[in-house]
């Protein structure tokens, strides 16, 4: 417990500690940055290109527009932040269903894993402008009984597509990760692929599969918002980024919000992750707490 | 959604759903649409219209051509460029009649022209908004992949501002806006309009059709119910902007209950610079102008982005546009006695917000 | 040797040829337009035509990738060197590094365009370093950490320096874990690159090209674009293979 | 089950292929026979090929040529019917299973009911020691414990052949002599034949009524010699001559030729091929 | 140095703080000389605090209470003067470095000059017989040839003091048993003094002029068995009566009580203590 406040505590000291330097370097920096031989090296001093941080805490208090009945930026974000880690959990469920299975199919098949794995890699440098409309397009179809594709369920679809890379390779590590002596002890004891893979393959994936979720979410959340940006689906993180970064020049302090949004949901991602890990903590004995 | 279910319109509250697809956000560009729906315009035609927002990489008219939405707003040119690539829509009311893009620069940079970009650092958005801008350079007698330096512009104007690029891409209701709300470090007040200088594509001769209603060409080939929903959907649309030309303080703050983030000043400037666009509309508003319309094909003809293409290669077919249905609207709103001219139309002076708030 | 390649290469190959087949049949069986889903012959035929445009935003982008990568790694391994010496650097980084991992890029690029400026490649390359810094520090300080303990007391009893220790041991250990950081770090590199380009800069490369290609419903061209994406990433990824296998002293 | 013949291996000859090359011979020719009931020792240099003709027996692996059965049945066949028991060098626990999980593991695998199971299990860690310990994980064990929950698995399913590699390799001397002592009551209880593989000579000649002496490249069977210290072996059997005589024999087997001090170990040292 | 004693332990005490409660104490008032060129070797049950004592030794670890001296000077100087050559249970060879960079390590951190380095690194695979493998890397080895690697980089700076944790633990026998004749004649050839940590009886008795048995919880030296077998160890050494009688007496200090069958043992265990 007190590690966890000492963590915490540190955490906290990082934040500021990064807060200082800005105003730091805002404070004795030049206005127009510093060059080096031509390559621009730091960053702007203005008020437009570098807010103060006290600008941005104070424009997260202050309404999101003149319009009466205007909630203050910050419920806005931490709204539309919600949203979005909605729409992430889903991306990163079907990520992840998608992602064992495949690492399923190739620890089963040999020819499966050197044929698909490269792809896997290759489908990750696809950039997803390329994906967004062929993606909302084909969900529109979908239709079936009362049951209707929303557009959110694309942002979903693109999380995921972000999310299954982490999962598959680190569940496949996982499920490759028995020792040699206790796979041909089930050989040994004449057990099926199934049972194998239940009574071995999985518990023993689990080292493997923690850390793979982490990044999994953090991708899934990283997806859903560039994916909200992509499609303009409304009420999420990505879609307020936007929003703001129009008024970037007149109002600067205001895109700092949903950056710091975004980066609490990443950080409430992985500590749900973390929490499902030490549910799990029998099948992590042989981890060192490093 | 497509509108499958043969339903009469009107009636007894039978409503026929139709789905717009927007090209942006919820913003004034799209007064009419959400005054419309704000006023039960759509209702009294017997449509229940659901609008849809679009983002970054959503194109309206392949939404449309898809049969995901049953009308779209697009940019003439973008449109034209989807039909080429086998996108079945047509054109059937020309909503905003000039265009709405300047490129904007400090007072003191000394470009009121095409031809002074010369040498200088250019911003555009791309994402297909950038032909205007190349044609007009071409039409200076410059070439725009060796005599200017494009530079991609995000969303706000803070290139401008930070003198990174001379002169900036902007909508007059939208971006033009954005630097008005800035306040001068130099006099600690808002940019007056006085320290810019803007090269208006209308005046420069290559300008090109902008926000125009699409329908799909395949359904109002065949379905006769859509035809028909087609004309109402096209009188609702026109009296919500005519509303929107008589109320625009209403109509902005309509736009910011729809959840614009930006605030009401900047809505209501957007709404009035809208107006400008749209009206007065000599021919009605919405009628396809068969010179702007050929302007517009010319130029995606013929102006040269910086690899080289052009928006479209061949000449659209026939069935790119069509006047018919919004004759049709504008004959019987005439009937009701509704201004579709519009002038005397005179826009209001609006004053803008620090951040447009 | 050769058929141990052709091991590794036939069944990716194969697969994607399988793939590639059967995407031109979907399109024309399926009578999918191209502004929906180009065929991949309509593709190589806007390939060719684009040749020369693509190839120069190939070296755009792949330079901005390349020197966000570097320093990024640069960045990443010095840090990760300190925090392996101490641990208050550490501590205070995990949490840093845990937030810089879940930083959206579409969230960053406008911010620092402004701060940088539009015209600076500077944001760009800020924004590859930013994503490439993560995973090279994690596995780096991992690696650094993994020093056998009967090392350690070897270095001991040899009464080595740090300095000693760490030339002889600790860094030589860590390489391979380093490596395993750059090959992750390699393609998210050049994607990174390319969604920093949507945001602002010059349009000068792959990001652009696809952008404004996929704006004007010119998808063949977009996937033309996207094609050299992913040679791209297939160029930064190979290289660094080749590196390690170069580096690290034998040939599997 | 009551064939006289627990294993039987036949002119068996693996090859295992190699990159470049005609491929490893492991094992070239081999025979041997292991009675029910019988405690056979596998010894040899590292690499002659014990693991592997242990795994041949076990049905881990397939010989080039040759046959290999268990009580009359093919290996395969033995191994489907689980008519063997196995125990690995390293103890190869499952480490997010109870001690009792893991010994449980195999009757568990194979449907055996809860009930029964149970009580099996709980007999199976009083014949160990290990009761005190059933909840208790495997890296909260000393290395030596874990071999015992390791036996006892092995011993689950009350085999009539333990196959058995180097399994008390990793123990020090004196929790070895005590595994081994152990093991002879166990064998004596259950009277199950057992193969095994070591490396070390007194653990061969305490355990084993013969000990098989191999020679590497290709493995073959040097020798086997015969020990057989009867039925009743102690901790005080290891200070006893016919111990160390049983030693020397081995050791001689093993170097090959007589050592120059000893000319009696012509008459010692029994090829009993 | 012509120190006459290599090693002085003086009543030393080594506790290990533990999370909660007092401790473990590893070592408990623990007082052992070392002769110059003598062979002592370690014996005890697992956890008995042999390998603490021998880092105590090598100034790995400090005595919470007592004194250690090596040639004369606290631990911590003769580690800083380097008067030990140090090898570990498992070789702990650097997998990045050659044969040869691997031997040449403490030179080259020592700044011995080049040309010298190379001269003593030849000098020393020829002494471990590794000539040939200069070039190979450790995972090119096998496990002997690993430890052979290791003794001679423990050997290189020529020690006057040699500490040895379990050098041959992971080999088989054989090999493990040519190890040891030939670090008897490394021994030899370098007049080194050497304390040798090792599990296995034979072992302890084959090397040493005297064995150390020490007892577990918390660590005492229950005995010291002078076993003194003579200058020439040769192979024919392990079946000789003498040998198979040092080997006894070990095995019945280690065991703390004579056993029944033997009488005379009071007579053979000597308690030097
Ligand atoms: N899968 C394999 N592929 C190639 N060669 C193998 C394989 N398994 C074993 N060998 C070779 O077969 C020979 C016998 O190996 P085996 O493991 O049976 O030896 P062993 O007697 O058990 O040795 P150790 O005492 O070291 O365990 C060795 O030369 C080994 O290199
Ligand atoms: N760093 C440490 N922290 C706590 N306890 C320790 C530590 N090192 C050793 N011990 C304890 O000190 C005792 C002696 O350990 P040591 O390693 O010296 O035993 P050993 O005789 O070498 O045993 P083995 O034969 O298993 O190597 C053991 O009970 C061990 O648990
Ligand atoms: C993808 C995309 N690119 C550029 C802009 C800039 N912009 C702001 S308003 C407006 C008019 C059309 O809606 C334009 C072009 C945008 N919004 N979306
Ligand atoms: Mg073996
Ligand atoms: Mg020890």
């Amino acid at each position: 417990m007190t590690g966890l406040a000492r963590r915490i505590g540190l955490g906290a000291l990082a934040i500021v500690l990064l807060g200082v330097i800005w105003e730091l370097y805002k404070a004795v920096g030049p206005a127009e940055g510093v060059d080096v031989a031509g390559l621009q090296l730091l960053p702007r001093t203005t008020d437009l290109a570098m807010p103060h941080i006290w600008d941005m805490i104070a424009r997260a208090l202050e309404p999101v527009n003149s319009s009466e009945g205007s909630p203050p930026v910050w419920t806005s974000v931490l709204l539309a932040g919600l949203s979005s880690l909605g729409t992430a959990s889903v991306g990163l469920l079907i990520g992840s269903i998608v992602g064992f299975g495949l690492a399923l199919l190739m620890q089963r098949f040999r020819v499966a894993e050197s044929a698909v794995l490269p792809w896997l890699v290759l489908s990750q440098t696809v950039p997803l402008i390329a994906l967004a409309p062929l993606i909302v397009s084909w969900g529109g179809r979908v239709q079936i009984g009362t049951f209707e594709w929303e557009r959110w369920m694309s942002v979903a679809v693109i999380a995921a597509y972000l999310a299954f890379f982490p999962v598959a390779v680190g569940a496949l590590r996982g499920l490759q990760s028995p020792d040699e002596i206790n796979v041909e002890l089930f050989h040994a004891y004449a057990t099926g692929w199934w049972a194998t893979l239940i009574h071995l393959r999985l518990p023993a994936s689990v080292p493997y599969l923690l850390p793979a979720l982490r990044l999994g979410a953090a991708s899934a959340i990283i997806g859903t918002v560039v994916a909200e940006v992509s499609t303009g689906a409304k009420g999420g993180i990505g879609r307020l980024i936007i929003e703001y970064a129009q008024s970037g020049s007149s109002d600067p302090a205001k895109a700092y919000s949903p950056i710091a949004v975004a980066v609490i949901m990443g950080l409430a991602a992985a500590a749900i992750v973390a929490l499902a890990g030490a549910t799990l903590k029998r099948y992590r004995r042989n981890e060192v707490t490093a | 959604t497509t509108d499958e279910t043969p339903e009469a319109g009107g009636g007894d509250g039978g409503l026929t759903p139709v789905t717009l697809q927007l090209q942006w956000f919820a913003q004034a560009q799209f007064s009419g649409y959400y005054a419309a729906l704000d006023q039960g315009y759509f209702e009294d035609e017997g449509l229940d219209v659901e609008i849809v927002e679009g983002g970054v990489d959503i194109v309206p008219q392949t939404v449309l051509a898809d049969q995901q939405a049953d009308f779209a707003i697009a940019w003439v040119p973008k449109a034209l460029a989807s039909i080429e690539q086998g996108a079945g829509i047509t054109d059937i009311g020309q909503i905003f009649q000039r265009s709405g893009t300047l490129q904007v620069s400090f007072a003191d940079a000394g470009i009121d022209t095409a031809a002074d970009l010369e040498g200088k650092n250019v911003g555009n958005w791309g994402f297909g908004n950038e032909f205007e801008l190349f044609a007009g350079i071409t039409e200076a007698g410059l070439d725009p992949t060796t005599d200017v330096t494009l530079v991609q512009q995000q969303f706000d104007m803070a290139a401008l501002l930070a003198g990174d690029i001379d002169a900036a891409q902007a909508m007059t209701y939208n971006e033009y806006a954005q630097v008005l709300e800035t306040i001068n470090p130099d006099t600690g007040e808002l940019y007056q309009p006085e320290d810019f200088t803007v090269i208006d594509w209308n005046d420069e001769g290559t300008a090109m059709l902008q926000d125009a209603i699409w329908a799909n060409a395949e359904r109002l080939e065949s379905d006769e119910e859509y035809q028909e929903t087609a004309v109402a959907f096209l009188k609702a649309v026109i009296k919500g902007f005519v509303y929107a030309r008589d109320f625009p303080e209403e109509t902005a703050e309509i736009v910011v209950g729809a959840g614009s983030q930006l605030g009401s000043s900047h809505q209501l400037w957007q709404t009035n610079e809208v107006n400008k666009l749209v009206w007065p509309s000599p021919d009605g508003i919405g009628v396809i102008n068969e010179d702007a319309w050929e302007q517009t094909v010319s130029v995606a003809k013929t102006a040269k982005n910086l690899e080289g293409s052009t928006v479209i290669t061949t000449d659209p077919p026939e069935n790119a546009y069509t006047n018919e249905y919004i004759e049709l609207a504008l004959a019987e709103l005439t009937e009701e006695g509704i201004d579709v001219t519009g002038e005397s139309f005179e826009p209001i002076e609006v004053t803008l917000n620090e951040g447009g708030k | 040797m050769r058929s141990a390649t052709l091991r590794f290469v036939l069944p990716p190959v194969a697969l994607g040829l399988v793939a590639l087949v059967a995407w031109e049949l979907l399109v024309i069986l399926g009578d999918i337009q191209p502004y929906l889903l180009p065929a991949p012959t309509a593709i190589l035929t806007q390939l060719g035509l684009v040749l020369p445009v693509l190839w120069t935003s190939f070296l755009a982008t792949g330079a901005n990738a390349l020197i966000g990568l570097i320093a990024g790694a640069l960045l990443a391994i010095s840090m990760a060197l300190l925090a392996s010496r101490l641990s208050f650097i550490d501590e205070l980084l995990t949490p840093v590094v845990a937030a810089i991992a879940v930083v959206p890029i579409v969230a960053l690029a406008p911010v620092l365009t402004t701060m940088y400026g539009a015209t600076s490649e500077t944001p760009r390359r800020v924004i590859v370093a930013i994503v490439v810094f993560v995973p090279v520090f994690i596995n780096t300080l991992r690696g650094l950490r993994q020093v056998l303990p009967v090392h350690r007391d070897l270095m001991r009893a040899y009464a080595a320096s740090n300095w000693q220790i760490s030339r002889t041991v600790t860094i030589p250990g860590a390489l391979p874990y380093v490596f395993t950081g750059l090959n992750i770090a390699s393609s998210l590199a050049v994607i990174s690159a390319i969604v920093a380009e949507y945001f602002g800069g010059l349009q000068n490369g792959l990001g652009s090209r696809i952008t404004s290609a996929a704006a004007n419903s010119a998808y063949p061209r977009a996937w033309a674009y996207v094609f050299g994406a992913i040679i791209l990433g297939v160029v930064f990824y190979a290289a660094t293979l080749a590196i390690e296998k170069a580096v690290s002293r034998r040939a599997a | 089950m009551s064939h006289a013949i627990a294993v039987q291996v036949s002119d068996v000859t693996k090859t295992f292929p190699v990159k470049k090359g005609d491929g490893v011979t492991a094992l070239d020719e081999v025979s041997l026979t292991v009675k029910a009931g019988e405690f056979v020792s596998l010894i040899g240099p590292s690499g002659c090929g014990k693991s592997t003709l242990l795994r041949l027996i076990a049905d881990l692996d397939q010989p080039t040529s040759g046959a290999v059965t268990v009580f009359g049945k093919p290996a395969h066949q033995a191994r489907l019917d689980q008519d063997y028991g196995i125990a690995f060098q390293s103890a190869g626990l499952l480490p997010w299973r109870t001690v009792e999980a893991n010994i449980e593991l195999p009757l568990q695998l194979h449907r055996v009911p809860a009930a029964t199971r149970r009580a099996r299990v709980a007999e199976l860690m009083a014949l160990v020691g290990l009761s005190d310990f059933a909840a208790n994980f495997p890296d909260q064990l000393s290395g030596g414990m874990q071999q015992r929950v390791a036996i006892a698995r092995s011993l689950a399913e009350s085999p009539e052949l333990l196959l058995m590699d180097e399994p008390f390799g990793a123990l020090d001397e004196m929790t070895r002599e005590r595994m081994q002592t152990e093991l002879v009551r166990i064998c004596a209880e259950t009277g199950a034949a057992v193969v095994f593989v070591t490396h070390s000579i007194p653990e061969a000649v305490f355990l084993s009524d013969r000990v098989v002496v191999m020679s590497p490249r290709p493995g073959r069977i040097r020798e086997i010699v015969d020990v057989a210290l009867g039925e009743k072996r102690g901790e005080t059997l290891r200070e006893e001559d016919s111990f160390f005589e049983g030693v020397t024999r081995v050791r001689e087997a093993l170097h090959g030729a007589p050592t120059e001090t000893r000319p009696d170990n012509a008459v010692r040292g029994v090829d009993l091929r």
